[in-house]
């Protein structure tokens, strides 16, 4: 695109604001977990590693952070199978409904969370007993379907229905066909998109608040009840700005992966 | 997986020939879950809308009424208001990340050198990997009017209050609308640009006329995100809107002791939503989520 | 994706629920009733721990070493009984009620607003006192009273007792505030600076306030209002409400502003200046004039628990002279058992909270579920049910 | 063109009644209209047609991708209709040739014997003779992407040929390769025909390319045959009106014209290349007709020189002159013309039908 001057100036103007709007409060949230202060003074009066010496021997977080992970594994291997499923029955059929069946799975993450959270804790616990574990995981998986989804739909419209044809044609049944040629080749899609599931899991705090059994807690609800303790805040900070360090890495994965979109070239 | 070529009576040809099966044996499982875990909740829900709570114990009476619902359309109490507040709130909310995010991504896509581009990208969607707690709480640490980061650094800090809950949920869900926009820019051809200043375009023209409305699919699947997201918060309402209060505060607070109640103001953000995705639902911009 | 299939859908949404609100319109859930459900205690003996026990309570109630390493009762509880302990805070009654109802917890500190309707809700069950040996030091003042007692049998274990007091930041507040005033009135100097309880509740502190200002109003029982007095309660909150900076649901974060002055003055707890000041004596607290509302807990057995013994055995340590001192003394408020104000490392606790002075209590209005029928005995009027209180607190915070 | 060697008369593939519709409601098209094929073991069929005649629709059925609205489709006398593309002894050459990105040539080549598990030994031997077929020997390791247009024609040729189909299907394969490639591709295709025996469909919309490749060519119009035949009979004696402008130029006397210049009404052809340029005032001769016009265009093809030319009595004809040393008559734009040509040239089409 043929931009002129004033143009490229201004926009790199805009890029560099946004770039300080949305790094200064994580570049505060870095300073602040080596601040000696415990109600984070500004500027800080003194650093200390003491806090990140006291994440790494806190309990608490290192449980919360397995419980996280765990809930996110599973809940992303469930949105795998079920988002795979669904895109390929939408790609490669076209039926009445089918409209219908893509704004169903838009609408876990379309609908605000709250709704969904009160929805899924009234009927967990009114009618199902309770909730456990097993309801946190359900919940995740549920708004995590559409992520897959949207990345294999996108991947599989692009590679076309000729493939699954010419492995059909030299003698491979559908199933065989699936497995040898289709996720072959959505293998890259469906790592972005779990990627982004994943993350997706390990950060939603307001459906796990209302989906957590007792007892169960996830990092963000950690990070949630410990936020305000006066002896836990430095250590929610280094958590966090572990988290921010720790999230370039899948992170650039994903776009990676998501760029490799164009494949051949 | 292996399998041999099938004999013509194998379970492979008979749903060859009965793609009905075959599509009822993909969906089944994806069906049965989002219908059963998700569509029949959130319609329990709008049917607990419809009953009444014991006025000791909380416990739900299964009694059918339209009290809660005439409650929250009563012009006299504060719902509707409330209700409009918060659509005041998502709709800034997404309009200033529309302003935000289509300068960034047009440096992103069309500006930065190609070599950098995914550094960049990465630059600017990795805060969507912070946690959110921690996002809201560091501007509630910046915000504090006594002390806080912007108060001692610039001199003036909003404080509490609706700027600060716009200003941090647009923050927070930027990234969601930067990422549909940016790809939406990488994959509008060199060649539609060209031509356009070829046919005496202008910069501002051509972003005009040809780009935004290219890109506007896009920018309206990034606008679910940012205005569903910021529809149901209440936890940065909470923590930086000092007595504010939006919808999502409301069901919070009284779905503990009063359900019905909680029930129908969650169904008026439901509605909203709909409405919000019927009027956009005409732009084909659903299939680009 | 098209408008009609968009509409469609919320329209089938529609007709499907309306069709099942509808049909089962005639059945009522369980537990609605308020007639006391006749449950019987644990009989005992109280055996082995099952391994685990869920326990909610009040932050500061049951502290595992998270907020503070060296605040941990849990700990020293888990070695010695084997029960893993999950515990999980609550900040309103209202929380903890529901976070019962739905089941998944063991026991719980109830607070008076919340135990009755516990028991008339049927989702604990009696305490069999006599299988915590502990009960026999409680202070008489605590046996046996309506929120933990109903027919004569027990619910639980009384756990201690509290005011909600007055916290100020002493830089804002040069002279120790003794009144409520500055949190109610119009002038006030705090004002955009106050900070209330964000809770039903609450409404029972502007009644408090109404019967030392307003004694025409004739409030004998700040949980007892006729519609009148909830009328002129309602009002005074309304004309607080410009005063107000946040209304607060988490201490830690009414201690964070208390102590940055970004809140001058507030109704709080002890614990909540103790917090607060660990950076230095910046915020004080205190019981004023008019009096104040407060609270006296009680640990309770969830019904369907199935972690019995670790219960009962929870239920005889959290009381127990040492655990409960200490707990007292880091909550800041009046032990239950008589023998912790020996054991206290402050040793005045028990006096600067007056534990043993019946007389400190009698402008301590605790925690009560309003009910229709008055709590204060009048029977010409019929008093406003709490379920209009949290309706009339939604209207409130809404506006 | 004639033929070789005469083909046997068992039937490879055989089409009743096929008729295939899209669709449903009002939004019903239909694709294919009750078509009977005959396909004759080891013949190089050509189904011709504009796009969205019908003929790659039938192909697919062949192939088992599309299942017929009616009708039925039998290979070497076995009914087939509803059987799934992978129970068919049918392979298909792809337009966009459809190679699996993620795998090498060779992997590719052995795709389909590998999931009729052919032995691994037997698998590669084969898999080399086919890629030594298309003289893609030294390739059997790159990547689809590293190869030329020409290149993966090559391999999906080879993919198709490696499991020995009784028919090979091909859907407009030489259509993505440039001119010359194309050309060199024709004769390359019908080569390896020979060589292998195999029945081949073979879809195109390019009349010269089915003309050159064909036994037999079958001409597509709106989900109809409208004519099989050879391609002389095709090129000479086209059926219909549609079959003469599809195949060849469209040059046709009607109505007036014709009922003038050859004395009966009706519709009829003439190949321009049959057609004689003369002076203004020439007469036919012996078992000749001719017919007075203007030239209104002259076009320089290279190899020959097209006249358009403007009749007297209404209408126009095209005329098509080599460029030869004596070329005769080479008028130029505006000069009146006689058209000369031997009656035994002429088509009748309204006699045909």
């Amino acid at each position: 695109m043929i931009l002129s001057r004033t143009a490229k100036w201004t926009l790199g103007a805009v890029f560099a604001l946004v770039m300080l709007f949305i790094y200064v409060p994580l570049l505060v949230v870095v300073v602040n977990s080596f601040n000696v202060s415990l109600t984070f003074q500004w500027p800080p009066p003194g650093f200390t590693m003491e806090w990140w010496a006291r994440a790494i021997d806190n309990v608490g977080v290192r449980e919360a952070l397995l419980t996280s992970v765990g809930v996110a594994l599973i809940a992303t291997t469930i949105a795998l199978v079920l988002g795979t499923l669904t895109a390929v029955a939408l790609t490669q059929y076209a039926f009445f409904g089918r409209q219908s069946i893509s704004l169903l799975i838009i609408l876990p993450i379309a609908l605000p969370g709250i709704v969904t959270g009160v929805a899924l804790n009234t009927m967990f616990t009114s009618w199902l007993g309770g909730l456990t574990y097993l309801t946190l995981v359900v919940a995740h998986a549920t708004f995590c379907i559409v992520v897959i989804f949207n990345n294999a739909s996108a991947r599989l419209r692009r590679l076309g229905g000729n493939f699954v044809e010419a492995s059909m044609d030299l003698g491979a049944t559908r199933t065989t066909t699936f497995w040898r040629v289709t996720f072959p080749n959505m293998r890259s899609a469906l790592v972005a998109g779990a990627v982004l599931a994943f993350g997706l899991s390990f950060d939603e705090i307001i459906v796990t608040t209302f989906t957590a059994g007792p007892g169960i807690q996830t990092l963000p609800l950690w990070i949630f009840n410990n936020l305000f303790r006066p002896q836990q805040a430095p250590i929610v900070n280094v958590v966090a700005a572990a988290l921010i360090l720790v999230s370039i890495l899948p992170l650039y994965l994903a776009q990676r992966l998501s760029d490799d979109q164009t494949g051949d070239r | 997986m292996t399998t041999t070529e099938a004999p013509a009576g194998s379970p492979a040809a008979f749903l060859y020939r009965h793609p009905r099966a075959r599509l009822t044996g993909l969906l089944a499982l994806p069906m049965t879950w989002l219908v059963l875990l998700y569509l029949v909740p959130i319609v329990l829900l709008f049917v607990t809308a419809f009953w009444t709570t014991d006025s000791f114990t909380g416990n739900l009476q299964r009694t059918f009424t339209l009290e809660n619902f005439a409650r929250v359309l009563d012009p006299s109490q504060p719902f509707l208001t409330t209700a409009l507040r918060t659509l005041a709130v998502a709709v800034s909310v997404t309009v200033v990340s529309i302003i935000l995010a289509v300068p960034l991504s047009l440096f992103l896509a069309k500006i930065a050198q190609p070599r950098w581009r995914p550094l960049l990208v990465a630059l600017v969607v990795t805060p969507l990997w912070a946690s959110y707690l921690v996002k809201v709480y560091a501007w509630r640490t910046m915000l504090n009017p006594e002390g806080g980061f912007l108060e001692s650094t610039l001199g003036f800090s909003t404080g509490y209050g609706w700027v600060a809950v716009v200003v941090v949920l647009t923050y927070l869900w930027l990234p969601y609308m930067v990422l549909p926009v940016y790809v939406g820019m990488q994959n509008v051809p060199p060649s539609l640009l060209d031509a356009s200043s070829d046919l005496g375009a202008r910069s501002w023209r051509t972003f005009r006329s040809v780009l935004l409305p290219l890109v506007k699919p896009a920018i309206i699947a990034g606008s679910v995100f940012t205005f569903s997201l910021s529809l149901g918060d209440y936890i940065t309402v909470q923590l930086v809107g000092g007595k504010a209060q939006m919808l999502g505060n409301v069901v919070y607070g009284t779905f503990a002791t009063d359900l019905p109640f909680a029930a129908a103001i969650a169904s008026l953000t439901v509605l909203i939503m709909i409405g919000y995705l019927a009027a956009i639902s005409r732009t084909g911009a659903l299939e680009n989520l | 994706m098209r408008f009609k299939h968009v509409t469609a859908l919320g329209v089938g949404i529609a007709a499907a629920s309306l069709a099942v609100a509808g049909c089962s319109s005639s059945s009522t859930s369980g537990g609605g009733s308020s007639a006391a459900p006749s449950a019987s205690a644990y009989a005992g003996p109280v055996g082995e721990g099952e391994g685990e026990l869920n326990v909610l309570a009040w932050p500061g109630y049951a502290e595992d070493g998270s907020t503070d390493p060296k605040v941990d009762w849990v700990t020293p509880f888990e070695k010695e009984t084997g029960c893993q302990v999950n515990v999980k805070s609550f900040a309103t009654s209202n929380e903890a009620y529901d976070l019962m109802r739905k089941g998944g917890y063991d026991v719980v500190s109830a607070s008076g607003d919340a135990s009755l309707r516990l028991v008339y809700g049927g989702y604990v069950q009696p305490v069999n006192t006599s299988l915590v040996p502990n009960y026999a030091d409680i202070f008489s003042g605590l046996k046996d009273k309506q929120w933990n007692t109903v027919d004569g049998v027990n619910y639980g274990i009384p756990h201690g007792r509290g005011a909600n007091l007055l916290l100020f930041n002493k830089g804002e507040n040069k002279t120790e505030p003794t009144s409520w005033k500055d949190m109610w009135e119009s002038n006030s100097p705090a004002k955009g600076k106050v900070s209330p309880y964000d809770d039903a509740i609450y409404i029972a502190d502007a009644a408090v306030y109404l019967m030392a200002t307003q004694p025409d109003l004739g409030i004998t029982n700040p949980y007892s209002l006729d519609q009148t007095q909830f009328d002129a309660a309602i009002k005074l909150l309304d004309q607080q409400k410009p005063l107000v900076a946040e209304y607060w649901a988490d201490y830690a974060k009414q201690a964070n502003g208390l102590a940055s002055g970004s809140i001058s003055q507030g109704q709080g707890w002890q614990l909540t200046a103790n917090v607060a000041n660990a950076d230095g004596d910046k915020v004080g607290a205190t019981k004023p004039s008019e009096g104040a509302t407060g609270w006296s807990d009680t640990w309770m057995v969830a019904k369907d628990t199935k972690n019995i013994n670790c219960a009962y055995k929870w239920l005889d340590y959290i009381v127990s002279p040492k655990v409960n001192a200490e707990i007292a003394e880091y909550f800041g408020e009046a032990p239950a058992n008589e023998k912790s104000c020996d054991l206290t490392s402050n040793e005045d606790h028990c006096a600067q909270f007056h534990a043993k002075e019946e007389d400190y209590w009698t402008n301590v209005y605790y925690w009560t579920t309003p009910t229709e029928q008055c709590l204060d005995g009048r029977t010409d009027v019929t008093c406003v049910p709490y379920k209009d209180w949290v309706s009339a607190w939604t209207t409130l915070r809404s506006a | 063109m004639p033929r070789e060697e005469p083909l046997s008369d068992a039937i490879a593939v055989q089409l009743r009644g096929v008729s295939k519709t899209f669709g449903r409601g009002d939004d019903t098209v239909a694709a294919v209209r009750d078509v009977d094929l005959d396909v004759l073991d080891g013949e190089f069929l050509t189904l011709l047609g504009p796009s969205g005649s019908g003929k790659t629709t039938v192909l697919r059925m062949i192939a088992g991708f599309e299942l017929p609205t009616a009708g039925t489709v039998e290979l070497a006398g076995r009914d087939v209709t509803d059987v799934p593309p992978f129970d068919r002894d049918v392979n298909t050459v792809f337009q966009d040739y459809a190679l699996f990105p993620h795998m090498t040539v060779q992997q590719n080549v052995e795709y389909g014997l590998k999931v009729k598990r052919v032995p691994k030994a037997d698998r590669q031997a084969r898999a080399a003779e086919a890629l030594a077929q298309v003289q893609l020997a030294g390739y059997a390791n790159r990547r689809p992407h590293q190869l030329s247009g020409g290149q993966r024609q090559r391999v999906a040729l080879a993919r198709a040929l490696v499991n020995r189909p009784k028919v090979l299907l091909l859907d407009e394969p030489l259509g993505a390769l440039d001119l010359k490639l194309r050309e060199q591709m024709q004769v390359e295709l019908k080569h390896i025909q020979r060589l292998v025996g195999i029945t081949f469909i073979f879809v195109t919309h390019d009349q010269e390319e089915a003309l050159t490749m064909s036994d037999r060519i079958a001409v597509f119009d709106s989900g109809r045959i409208e004519q099989v035949g050879t391609p002389e009979e095709v090129y000479e004696k086209p059926g219909t009106e549609f079959v003469a402008g599809f195949v060849g130029t469209s040059n046709l006397l009607r109505d007036a014209a014709a009922e003038s210049v050859v004395g009966r009404p009706g519709i009829v052809s003439i190949r321009p290349e049959k057609i004689r340029l003369a002076e203004a005032a020439a007469a036919p001769g012996d078992g000749e007709h001719g017919v007075a016009g203007t030239v209104r265009e002259v076009i320089y093809l290279g190899t020959g020189t097209r006249f358009v030319v403007d009749l007297d009595v209404g209408g126009s004809l095209v005329v098509l002159q080599q460029n030869l040393h004596d070329r005769g008559l080479h008028p130029r734009s505006e000069q009146p013309v006689t058209l000369l040509w031997r009656t035994s040239d002429e088509y009748d089409l309204s006699r045909s039908e």
